[in-house]
């Protein structure tokens, strides 16, 4: 019977994915990531079920990865601990494969691309669309390669591509990346730089989200990278669609565990 | 056909899977390296402090006693006697000199056993360039001469205290500093790995080495060109350098060395070839050492400079294609081989280098056959490691 | 006028003040060391192995950064990037194919810094022959890296623990050595010391460095040759080397840098010129550094290469005569100015040569003078003396 | 009253040489090395008076230098020691200005060219002579170089130069030293070596002795290097005039003090 309902609300999620679904909503979207397996292995699900909670709106799970390179150390160390403490892409498989019995908001896997190549790139994205995920964010599997290479197998899985533009990306690049979206969002990196390097937002910054306004892209836009209360919330909203929280997240799991989460999110939301 | 192709690929490797950030810096690269280095005037310059400063051409020198021992013809390209130790300068006077034509004004480098570091430290001294250079923390406490010569040269140095915090972990920070610092920055990769078009630039810098191979084989040897060109690999630039100019000769072979730590079966090895797999490292598809779930495996090899989970592209396509041989060499072999040449022949080899010497006693080749080794580097840095393996 | 006259004297230092029981070997040598070495057979064979071996001819190298700093055309000839790291090599080339035409079967070798010594273990190694070197027990401390090296180059290192238990006193025991071995036993003196005719014969062999720059001078500047030459003295060979063919045309300035130590007047120097009186050393007539009674007296500089009692005959006349100017340099000048090369030129200099190069502090030279200044070693045996001082 | 008895005694001794007298001896001689100021700065004078008591022959009192390059550990130790002691030319001379109320075998100074020259060649030969030194023994200083610059000196204060042959000198040479010396003796090195550093001697040496012995020399040869027992002394002396015995001397100094003097002596002479 379970089994039955499942494959029907995969199959309906085949139909609208949930970050569509989502990027409709009236209100800003606030979306955290955090490390898979972190601070310990089996904190995944629990993880996710409390940010559901807390009423977040979209979350990035992390595959971690061994070298990853588009990560400050924040991100780094959680990735080399949740490794320690023994997850795979096949254990993060298991440990959310009912995942969608529970949790019903967007959910995206964020890693990087060599493992994904090692495990299969079809059969990857067939697994985690099996399992209900609705996007992938691959840092280090460029634009092009994907659009030449991989396009086919996010679509045949109702797989949102989400790709990341910086300060440095040309206008024509950002145009072309906003046809390609289609129904996703587009990652709008806050600054050139790795995750966790930033204090705030400079004037460069909000130019910068300013002008990506300007574009009036058909495809909203999430800021990622930088973004750790309140205040750097509401000013990466006030252009964009919502933000990321990653490393201020993970730094407030490494400090107070699990039962931090709540009140992280509210303070948020509102401070 | 063993060449990059125009997207950056040696057949089915290659690329450049990099992080959308770092995207303006590679593409202004790829952009403009041939057009600014195919330059008359970038070549003029660039050989002229290939020749003053670093000491080129380099000597081929006839191995009389190696000769003898192994019954062939063996040639030594004296990269030992370039400024700075090793072939790696090369590379960095050749990239320098673009960072400069394209207004970069500060310079990164990753390092592992240091010879890059310093290489790079050294060039942006010349040039009065301000200088950081990652490394490992463990590279750090192993190789500290060439910490120190990194700091009298002016360079910064950073300990990368990630992962394993070697060679690797190093270029991840390496790149890092990259992307949080597009415009101003230029990454001085050591070898012929990473995004296109690293690795094609990387080559063509190290280039210098077969052709005056070539050159001076035909001035010094009754043969035109050499049966077979042989060097170590860690990422694979001393290699791509005295392969170059003989890529497409299929009369030429290949023989590239890889370390085999303690024992390609040990779990303690560098052996990239035999134990790798086709996967991503640092922006290109290569081989690499990698486990089941694509997590990139810490290799082991007892010197710093071939202690690299990945080759570069260009070997990579050498090795399917079996365009070269591949032979793995241990540690103790290694050492032994060093030891040789240093009481035959006077040259004390970096240990890099001394991998590719360790084939003599692997490999038999014909009494006429005229063999030409990349002698890449000396062993003022190894002298340690030489002191407590041989207790001197 | 002055170079050697055919008594082996410069003007009125040098000759040979050896106990009969070397008297044979001297004479030996003298009877044959030009008859030998100046033969065609020898000649080719000397220049083919400077060539492919040692890696010459070394670049001379316009310093565009300390020209502009000190407002003047500054040219370094490269001895750095000789095999083995200095010029010391150009003359134990020269000896053993000496050695060998003479029927020798064993070498000797004295070593202060060590780089001496390194560079006959790398002869003898080359040429298959058995090799002590001599070193003064406090030396085999603080030189290590180079121990370690002539050690896996097959030398026997013996530890010289008389007197000072430093240059002087291994050069005694080699001397005794040799007294020892009179029939099949070459010494390899380091420098251009000891009896006639070591001083003429090695400063011979290193003129090979003043007949490069000459020829390289005409090629890259505006002169045909140098308003000076530069050297730092510690026997002398360097110096010698690139005096040689400019000896007699005074138009070329000659100048001489010595090791003032912590000052010339605190006891702690090896400024011999200032310090020292005519009287014997090694065999020779010169100046060096005496009490009253004639014993000799300890030296200091930081540089162990430096760090020796007298300075070779030829060096002796040339400041009695005036010919040259003689400079001293203290420890800390001397390592700013190595500091500063580093930083400049990314080349770090051996701490002997970083005291030729802390003359452009203490005079002046016209905007067009072309200064050549011998680049005589590199620094890498001296890390740990950086290290220490400047706190890396 | 003494000093003019000095002068006399000065006066016979520059008319005939005391060297010149005691080869004119019946027996074998018995030489003895020592270095001044050994083992204590001011042993130098009991050392000769002992000598000359245990039938010595004839002394070479060593005048310590800093770089003794022709001798062996043993020597130079001894001379290390005795300049750290405080000897030096001008105390050497202190200490032994007077020796000739005391001494009347002959007297040899045994040193290096250097502080000589520092001294003054002239002075130096000057002031040993009225000393009452009979001859000189300067390693370093070359024959030739003697010959052509300081003979002068030394027939002025009738002082013998002893020159030292070894088994590589030519017949030749050897022949013309023997006409130089003239009331002098040779000093026949027993091997080309440093002091000390030979073990017995070896049928080489047998044969050089024999060899020499077949020039019919008219100076007669002491043998140095290598003497240190009966033995050796016998042998030594089998072919030549007498023997001088350096190092052994000086390690039983070290081991034994002055009073090991005479049984050393007596045992050379009769074991
Ligand atoms: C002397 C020497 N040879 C070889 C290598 C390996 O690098 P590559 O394979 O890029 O030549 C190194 C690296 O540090 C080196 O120092
Ligand atoms: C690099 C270097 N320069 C100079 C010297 C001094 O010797 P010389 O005066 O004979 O050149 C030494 C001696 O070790 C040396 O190593």
């Amino acid at each position: 019977m379970q089994l039955i309902m499942f494959k029907k609300l995969c199959l309906y999620n085949r139909n609208m994915n949930r970050i569509t679904k989502k990027l409709k909503a009236p209100h800003k979207l606030l979306s955290i990531y955090f490390t898979a397996g972190y601070p310990k292995l089996e904190d995944t699900v629990e993880i996710l079920k409390r940010l559901q909670d807390s009423d977040v709106d979209m979350v990035e799970i992390g595959l971690p990865y061994s070298d990853p390179l588009a990560d400050g150390p924040t991100i780094q160390q959680s990735s080399t601990q949740a490794l320690k403490n023994g997850i795979s892409t096949k254990k993060l498989f298991a440990q959310i494969q009912d995942i969608r019995q529970h949790i019903e908001i967007p959910l995206i896997v964020m890693g990087y691309f060599n493992p994904m190549l090692q495990y299969g790139v079809s059969q990857f994205c067939k697994d985690v669309s099996d399992i209900g995920i609705d996007g992938l964010i691959m840092p280090d599997l460029p634009y092009d390669y994907w659009l030449e290479h991989h396009k086919d197998d996010y679509e045949h899985n109702n797989l949102k591509h989400i790709q990341l533009i910086t300060p440095q990306t040309s206008k024509e690049r950002i145009l072309e990346i906003d046809k390609q979206s289609e129904d996703a969002f587009i990652y709008m990196v806050s600054s050139s730089s790795t995750t966790g390097s930033q204090i705030g937002f400079a004037q460069e910054q909000l130019d910068y989200f300013e002008r990506i306004g300007s574009y009036n892209l058909q495809t909203p836009q999430i800021v990622g990278f930088g973004i750790k209360d309140n205040e750097t919330f509401s000013q990466a909203t006030s252009h964009a669609k919502g933000a990321i929280i990653g490393s201020a997240f993970i730094k407030m799991l490494s400090k107070r565990g699990l039962n931090g989460i709540d009140g992280f999110i509210k303070n948020i939301r509102q401070p | 056909m063993y060449n990059v192709n125009e997207k950056g690929f040696y057949g089915e490797f290659g690329g450049a899977f990099i992080p959308e950030m770092l995207k303006p810096n590679v593409d202004e690269l790829r952009e403009n390296y041939l057009k600014i280095s195919e330059s008359e005037d970038f070549q003029r310059e660039f050989h002229q402090l290939l020749k003053d400063y670093v000491g080129r051409p380099t000597p081929l020198y006839f191995s009389k006693r190696l000769s003898e021992k192994y019954q062939t013809q063996i040639y030594l390209k004296r990269e030992d006697l370039c400024h700075t130790g090793a072939h790696k300068v090369n590379n960095t006077i050749g990239q320098i000199l673009l960072a400069q034509k394209l207004g970069k004004k500060r310079i990164i480098a990753e390092t592992g056993a240091g010879q890059h570091g310093v290489a790079t430290a050294t060039v942006c001294a010349l040039m009065g360039m301000p200088c950081v250079i990652y490394m490992g923390a463990i590279d750090i406490k192993r190789q500290a001469p060439n910490v120190a010569r990194m700091k009298m040269l002016g360079a910064k140095v950073v300990a990368a205290e990630s992962g394993s915090k070697t060679l690797k972990d190093a270029t991840n920070e390496a790149i890092r500093d990259w992307i949080n610092n597009p415009e101003d920055t230029h990454y001085i990769i050591g070898s012929v790995v990473g995004p296109h078009p690293f690795p094609d630039m990387v080559a063509r810098f190290q280039s210098v080495i077969s052709k005056e191979v070539m050159k001076q084989l035909k001035e010094q040897s009754h043969k035109s060109k050499p049966d077979y060109v042989l060097a170590c690999v860690g990422g694979g630039s001393n290699a791509a350098g005295i392969y170059y100019d003989f890529l497409e000769d299929t009369e030429v072979g290949i023989i590239a060395v890889e370390a085999a730590g303690k024992g390609v079966s040990t779990g303690e090895s560098a052996a990239t070839s035999q134990l790798g797999r086709q996967g991503i490292i640092h922006g290109s598809k290569t081989l690499l050492m990698q486990n089941a779930d694509g997590q990139i495996t810490e290799p082991y090899s007892i010197s710093a400079g071939l202690d690299y989970p990945g080759i570069g592209p260009m070997h990579a396509h050498l090795y399917a294609s079996k365009r070269a041989e591949f032979i793995s060499v241990t540690d103790d072999d290694a050492m032994q081989a060093g030891w040789e040449l240093s009481q035959l022949e006077g040259i004390i080899p970096a240990i890099e280098t001394a991998h590719a010497f360790a084939v003599f006693k692997e490999r038999k080749f014909e009494p006429d056959d005229v063999v030409v080794i990349n002698l890449s580097g000396r062993g003022d840095k190894d002298l340690n490691t030489y002191m407590e393996y041989f207790n001197l």
